[in-house]
């Protein structure tokens, strides 16, 4: 039972990690109908830009406190920047054109960024400071939940509940839902949809960020490269979930890092992989449009 | 009389809690031009819908009879593309062309389920295939002739004008060689003009022996038009007959004109 | 040069196709042309370019003294990108270049794929990184060289440790799915079920990348394993031994030369004391060693990376064949590099009649107090 | 001539940018060491390239609105010649010769290496047309096609090296084996919408990867199968150069025939219905046209060419490992469809050049090669969105009124 537990946890940080990066490739989806595949590596800049400023910062000699929030600041602000970017300059021109010349784009510039911090800084791996504490009381249950586990997993709650009520009750998540369900319709009711794209970017990429910063403090490393996997997997949940919708991508992550927790643990980590991409498949010939995602009604 | 060649009885569409269609009775002889109408959002395109296998009725049935050789066939629950095979072709409210592709080429996917080859035939071109593709050329030209735009063939659809695009989806449905027709608002949108050289093409169009089902807001033409007219509001058939049993039905003009109205 | 070669092509292309149809034989030009191939970009390029800054240190260094009989070493440096269809491009386009001897591949995979290309040209190849036993057990590549131990060899070493000196029972074999780890890996499985004095109780491997390891950790701790032996590179094996350490684990850690590795303790910082890896003796006292890292230090204003000093001797041990040669002739250079010893980073070696290098000494290192110190 | 308040725009992108790239490019902290290198030079640099690329980018944009605006009623006639080359017959067919022609003589004037080059790239033309079909024309997007090219290469590699068995047996094998497995794929998939779809079958791409990675038994795992046989000429074993034309002109052989068909098959009852299919499902099914049936040929015909070219590939490195089957792979074959133009045979063969012959040049760039790819991926899709050439539909003629066709095609 102890095992399972273990497993379950395990599963649930990982599901935790997944959600913060899936959450920005949903939202986006659900806005403009576009894979980001550059959605990963903002993520990595993220990771990186938190590692710079950490660094620099803990050399400099700032407090604890002080390097974790103004890291995880910089983070927010410069991957915000980047997905704000990358939006205005690789697919908002693409906004008319044939549907997968954006996806093409969004590979270009998944290519160009990984390249971009590759030469810039380096291609090896780097130790990312430990940013977040060992708590004393977690101390006895540290061989099954860790003290950055039990971050990772409040950070995603609030970060889920905090997402919630902007998308509801704010003005700009009003303008977000309307956008997504209508564009036309949107602009005609006086929404700046370029906004409301804009600020899409910009929420997907900081929250992007805060995974970035958690997981390099989780694992104590990164490099330009660890943002490919990871998207990959994001996006794989939030498709899992219903791509488009919220919840459905933190359900989906959620179910993700179970099933590639239980199957390394019970089966084998050989085929961990196969077995998360298994699920999706299943998933999807019986669901097709992912586990909370709305069935399309066809409007002929 | 005939057996009916379309014959639906008691058909019902659920989405969720809403019924959109709710035990329709419905039935159409061969050669006549039958009426659809009803109110905005009375279920009229979610009835076609069901016909035509795009949507799978809750319940009921429709029967489909062949009058060439009078095979009765259910087809509720059928893919559309096996409906259309058993006879009855549809035109769509908000016009479904092929945008990109050609006006002739539009017609010409029309006559995909009356030919055979694959893939065999698509690479060697054998004498069999480079027949069928002749006839599905010139029998596409020759509809399109008939519904007056082949002097528009290599045009892409999408530039045509909207009259001419909605005469194209009629020329599409035909190139299946259905024995039934459903139109769902094919005057939608167009000039008097426009609206004229419709009602005379689909009057061309029965008188070479397809039946008509047509969805349709312009009450002038319906009655110009139709055989028999079936009214649908809220999901519920509440009226059928002729025109003029129709004009004058006291359930009509309230479902048309509302409650406080007397006949 | 390579801007250069365009230009050639279109002049004397039907001239360069018959010296292509010529062996690479004797002095023809007058350079000697040292090719360097391997990942130079992409995810496995940390691996490439320290082997790329070792030439071309190495080539400054014996350009500086005059060059090789009197003639100056040139680098053609060819990125594979570690991949095997992309590595006979390579391959193509250094041989078609007239190199003399090449300094590479990277990876294994590549290596192999190269392989017959050079032999076709009659080129020399040595790599600092292909670990692959069959590239020189199986007989084939009578032309390749390498300054590396090969899989087997390293993985006995493990396994003789972690049985005899640590006294582990139960193993866990993990690997991180990849050409380098896996091979080892399987090879550490096999020595352990032969000796027949310790059980592989887990043999899996990892996703490189994943964002986590949890479940494979909990794993290793459910089937009471008294030793790991990983195989496979540092950035897996930091975050397995962070991992086991958050996880409040004490299992001994084994690895590999592809661990022992600096980087390796700066990533896993604390969580590396106490991790034990293969690797080339102890290089710390052998002046070759320190003034090829003092180089680099000079040079790039940073420390060395992956396969550094085997790409480091590989470079001198090459440029000394022809040396000794004469010539960049096949034969000759074969001959001079199994009979001739040379001063190396790793040790004063030769090498043998499969290619593998002798005088590389190999040792079991542990990590303490940040530094990796030989286990004696 | 140069407005002043787009040079300001062009100042404040300048800054943009330069704060934009300040954590990455500017500051190089080495934690071990506990150093910083502050490069500030980087960030001049990225404000003078930013305004300069965005000054340059907006005269581009003044001088094509210009342009457009002045030539409106001519463009129909000077625009598209590439187009008017492809539906004339009299340019098309000596043309065509002309590239035939100096496609078989490009061994000899050129060195192995770009024969070797020329190989790789005609390869991916072949791989290229193939997703054409499953993505250009069906509109189905494939993102694992990568799967089907492995199961081409692991088909000969496996079966060669257990049974012995020579290219020429397997290479129909190896498309056949590929064909089944898009058939047994596409079965549970295709009812998927689009980017379901995608994803889906960038799972299944991983999958069979990963299979590969770990069944050792069956696949010898990472390290790969090595000594594959190069293909024989009626039994000959050939020298390497040898060998490497021989693999050209047979990759020459392929192409042209890759072309051959998948140009009937696009002028095809088949092709058409592949085209409804893309542009609208729901009108294609009530037009009668089977939509499992037409997918699953579309999706089983792309994978079946995959499988050749991987029988091809094994055959032409001697060597197959997992490594080569990546994701990576799959995004470059349909970034060559989408920037060639969808559904267009010569822009797909256009892509795959550039595509393929681009990073082997850019060489000279070295390390600078990929930044370069994935940029120049984006500015091609941004300024041409439609891809390099876009596709041309053939068109009829009628003699009159009398329905006597004659056609042509492009």
């Amino acid at each position: 039972m102890d095992y399972f537990i273990e497993l379950f946890f395990g599963g649930l940080t990982r599901g935790s990690i997944y959600a913060l990066i899936a959450l920005g490739y949903t939202m986006v989806y659900g806005i403009i109908g576009l894979i980001n595949f550059a959605h990963g590596e903002i993520y990595m800049i993220g990771a990186f830009t938190a590692f710079i400023v950490a660094t620099v910062l803990s050399i400099y000699g700032f407090p604890a406190l002080a390097i974790i929030i103004i890291a995880g600041l910089a983070a927010a602000v410069w991957s915000s920047s980047y997905g704000y970017t990358v939006e205005k300059v690789a697919y908002r021109p693409l906004r008319k054109a044939p549907r997968l010349a954006p996806l093409i784009s969004a590979i270009g510039m998944s290519i160009f960024l990984q390249n971009y911090v590759l030469l810039a800084q380096t291609s090896d791996f780097l130790p990312f400071p430990a940013l977040i504490p060992e708590f004393a009381f977690m101390e006895p249950v540290a061989h099954i939940v860790g003290s950055s586990d039990l971050v990772i997993l409040v950070t995603t709650a609030v970060v889920m509940i905090g997402l919630t009520f902007l998308i509801k009750f704010t003005k700009i998540g009003k303008a977000m839902r309307a956008t997504a369900q209508d564009k036309t319709m949107a602009v005609l009711v006086g929404i700046n949809v370029d906004r409301v794209i804009s600020a899409t970017f910009i929420i997907g990429s900081a929250l992007a960020a805060i995974g970035g910063l958690l997981i390099a403090s989780h694992i104590g490393q990164i490099n330009f490269y660890i943002g490919f996997i990871a998207g990959i997997k994001a996006f794989t949940a939030a498709v899992l979930g219903g791509i488009g919708s919220i919840p459905g991508a933190v359900l989906g992550s959620l179910v993700l890092g179970l099933t590639e927790s239980f199957a390394t643990g019970y089966v084998s980590s050989d085929y961990e992989d196969v077995f998360a991409f298994s699920l999706l498949v299943l998933i999807l010939i019986f669901k097709p449009s992912g586990l909370l995602g709305k069935a399309e009604t066809k409007k002929v | 009389m005939s057996k009916a060649i379309l014959k639906v009885t008691g058909l019902t569409k659920n989405f969720g809690g809403i019924k959109a269609v709710d035990n329709v009775d419905l039935d159409i002889q061969q050669g006549e031009i039958v009426a659809l109408i009803g109110p905005n959002g009375a279920g009229k395109t979610t009835f076609f819908n069901c016909l035509t296998g795009i949507y799978s009725p809750s319940s009921g049935d429709i029967m489909l009879c062949n009058p060439k050789n009078g095979n009765e066939i259910t087809v509720n629950g059928m893919k559309p593309n096996k409906i259309t095979e058993k006879g009855m072709a549809r035109t769509f409210q908000n016009i479904r062309l092929f945008p990109t592709m050609s006006v002739l080429e539009n017609v010409m996917i029309g006559r995909h389920c009356r030919t055979k080859s694959l893939i065999f035939g698509a690479i060697f071109r054998n004498p069999a295939t480079r027949r069928e593709e002749e006839e599905i050329i010139e029998t596409s030209y020759g509809i399109l002739k008939k519904v007056g735009l082949h002097k528009e063939v290599n045009e892409e659809a999408r530039n045509l004008s909207y009259g001419a695009q909605r005469r194209l989806e009629i020329a599409r449905a035909l190139a299946t060689e259905p024995f039934l027709l459903l139109l769902d608002e094919p005057a939608a949108g167009m000039n008097p003009k426009e609206t004229e050289a419709l009602v005379s093409l689909i009057r061309k169009i029965c008188s070479e022996g397809h039946s008509i089902l047509l969805i349709e807001h312009d009450m002038k033409l319906v009655m110009s038009l139709s055989d028999r007219i079936f009214v649908m509001d809220y999901g519920k058939k509440i009226a059928q007959g002729t025109p003029e049993e129709v004009r004058s039905n006291p359930a009509v003009i309230k479902a048309y004109l509302g409650e406080d109205v007397d006949a | 040069m390579k801007s250069a070669l365009k230009k050639k092509l279109f002049v004397t292309a039907v001239a360069l196709s018959f010296a292509m149809a010529v062996p690479a034989a004797g002095i023809a030009g007058d350079t000697i042309k040292l090719g360097v191939a391997g990942a130079q970009s992409g995810d496995l390029a940390s691996y490439g370019l320290p082997t790329v800054k070792a030439a071309e240190l190495v080539v400054a260094e014996y350009n500086a003294k005059g060059g090789i009989n009197g003639k100056k070493v040139e680098l053609l440096i060819e990125d594979d990108v570690c991949k095997p269809e992309v590595a006979t491009n390579t391959a193509t386009k250094l041989v078609t270049d007239g190199v003399d001897v090449v300094l590479g591949h990277i990876c294994s995979g590549a290596t192999k794929a190269a392989l017959p290309i050079y032999k076709e040209a009659g080129v020399v190849v040595m790599s600092p990184s292909a670990t692959n036993p069959g590239l020189t057990q199986s007989g084939d590549y009578p032309n390749f060289f390498r300054t590396i131990a090969s899989d087997d060899a390293q993985a006995k070493t493990e396994v003789d440790f972690a049985i005899n000196v640590i006294g582990a029972k139960k193993i866990a074999v993990i690997h991180d799915k990849g050409d380098y780890g896996k091979g080892l890996a399987e090879f550490a499985k096999t020595f352990i079920e032969k000796s027949g004095k310790a059980e592989v109780v887990l043999f899996e491997g990892v996703t490189p990348g994943a964002v986590d390891y949890t479940a494979i950790v909990q794993k290793i701790k459910r089937k009471g394993a008294d030793a790991v032996i990983f195989g496979g590179y540092h950035p897996e094996a930091s975050k397995i031994i962070s991992m086991m350490k958050k996880k409040r684990m004490t299992t001994t850690f084994i690895s590999d030369d592809g661990v022992k590795d600096d980087t390796f303790i700066k990533v896993a910082g604390k969580n590396a004391e106490g991790v034990y890896a293969s690797g080339p003796q102890d290089n710390s006292t052998n002046p070759v060693s320190v003034a090829a890292i003092a180089a680099h230090k000079k040079a790039y204003n940073s420390d060395p990376g992956a396969f550094y000093e085997n790409a480091y001797s590989a470079a001198l041990a090459l440029l000394n064949a022809i040396e000794k040669a004469g010539s960049t002739d096949m034969a000759a250079v074969v001959k001079a590099l199994q009979t001739e010893k040379v001063e190396t980073p790793v040790g004063n070696i030769n090498f043998d009649a499969k290619g593998d290098a002798v005088g590389v000494g190999f040792a079991m290192y542990k990590v303490e107090n940040g530094k990796y110190v030989e286990v004696k | 001539m140069f407005p002043v308040k787009e040079l300001k725009r062009s100042a404040l992108i300048s800054l943009w940018f330069a704060f934009l790239t300040f954590p990455i490019m500017v500051i190089k902290v080495n934690p071990i060491e506990r150093t910083v290198d502050w490069r500030w030079d980087n960030m001049y640099f990225v404000a003078i390239g930013s305004f300069v690329i965005s000054i340059l980018s907006k005269v581009y944009l003044i001088r094509k609105e210009r342009r457009s605006g002045r030539k409106k009623i001519s463009r129909a006639l000077t625009e598209p010649f590439m187009q008017r080359i492809l539906r004339e017959p009299r340019f098309l067919y000596p043309l065509s010769l002309a590239i035939l022609v100096f496609a078989i003589a490009f061994p000899y004037f050129f060195s192995t290496y770009q024969t070797n080059i020329m190989t790789t790239a005609l390869m991916y033309v072949v791989l290229g047309l193939g997703l054409n079909i499953v993505v250009g024309v069906a509109g189905l997007l494939d993102l694992g096609y990568v799967a089907f090219y492995a199961v081409g290469a692991y088909s000969y590699a496996l079966l060669n090296m257990h049974f012995n068995m020579g290219f020429w047996t397997v290479l129909p094998i190896g498309g056949l084996f590929a064909a089944f497995l898009g058939v047994l794929l596409g079965f549970p998939v295709l009812r998927l919408r689009g980017d379901y779809l995608a994803i889906v079958t960038l799972g299944f791409g991983e999958i069979i990867r990963l299979i590969l990675e770990n069944w050792n038994d069956f696949s010898q795992g990472p390290s790969g199968i090595a000594n594959i046989s190069r293909p024989s000429f009626f039994g000959m074993e050939m020298s390497f150069d040898g060998g490497i034309t021989y693999i050209y002109y047979l990759v020459v052989a392929l192409v042209v025939f890759t072309i051959f068909v998948v140009n009937r098959l696009q002028n095809s009852r088949l092709g058409r219905a592949w085209l409804a299919l893309r542009e609208d499902e729901i009108a294609c099914q009530a037009m009668g046209i089977d939509k499992t049936k037409t997918k699953l040929i579309a999706f089983s015909l792309g994978a079946f060419w995959a499988g050749l070219v991987g029988v091809i590939f094994a055959a032409k490195t001697t060597f197959v490992n997992p490594a080569s089957f990546t994701f990576l792979e799959s995004a470059i074959i349909l970034s060559i469809v989408v920037l060639g133009g969808m559904g267009s045979i010569v822009g797909v063969i256009f892509g795959a050049l550039i595509l393929i012959l681009m990073p082997e040049y850019l060489r000279a760039l070295s390390e600078y090669r990929m930044l370069a790819f994935g940029g120049i991926l984006v500015v091609m899709m941004v300024f041409k969105p439609d891809g390099i050439i876009s596709n041309v539909r053939r068109s009829y003629r009628f003699k009159k009124h009398i329905s006597h066709q004659t056609s042509d095609q492009s």
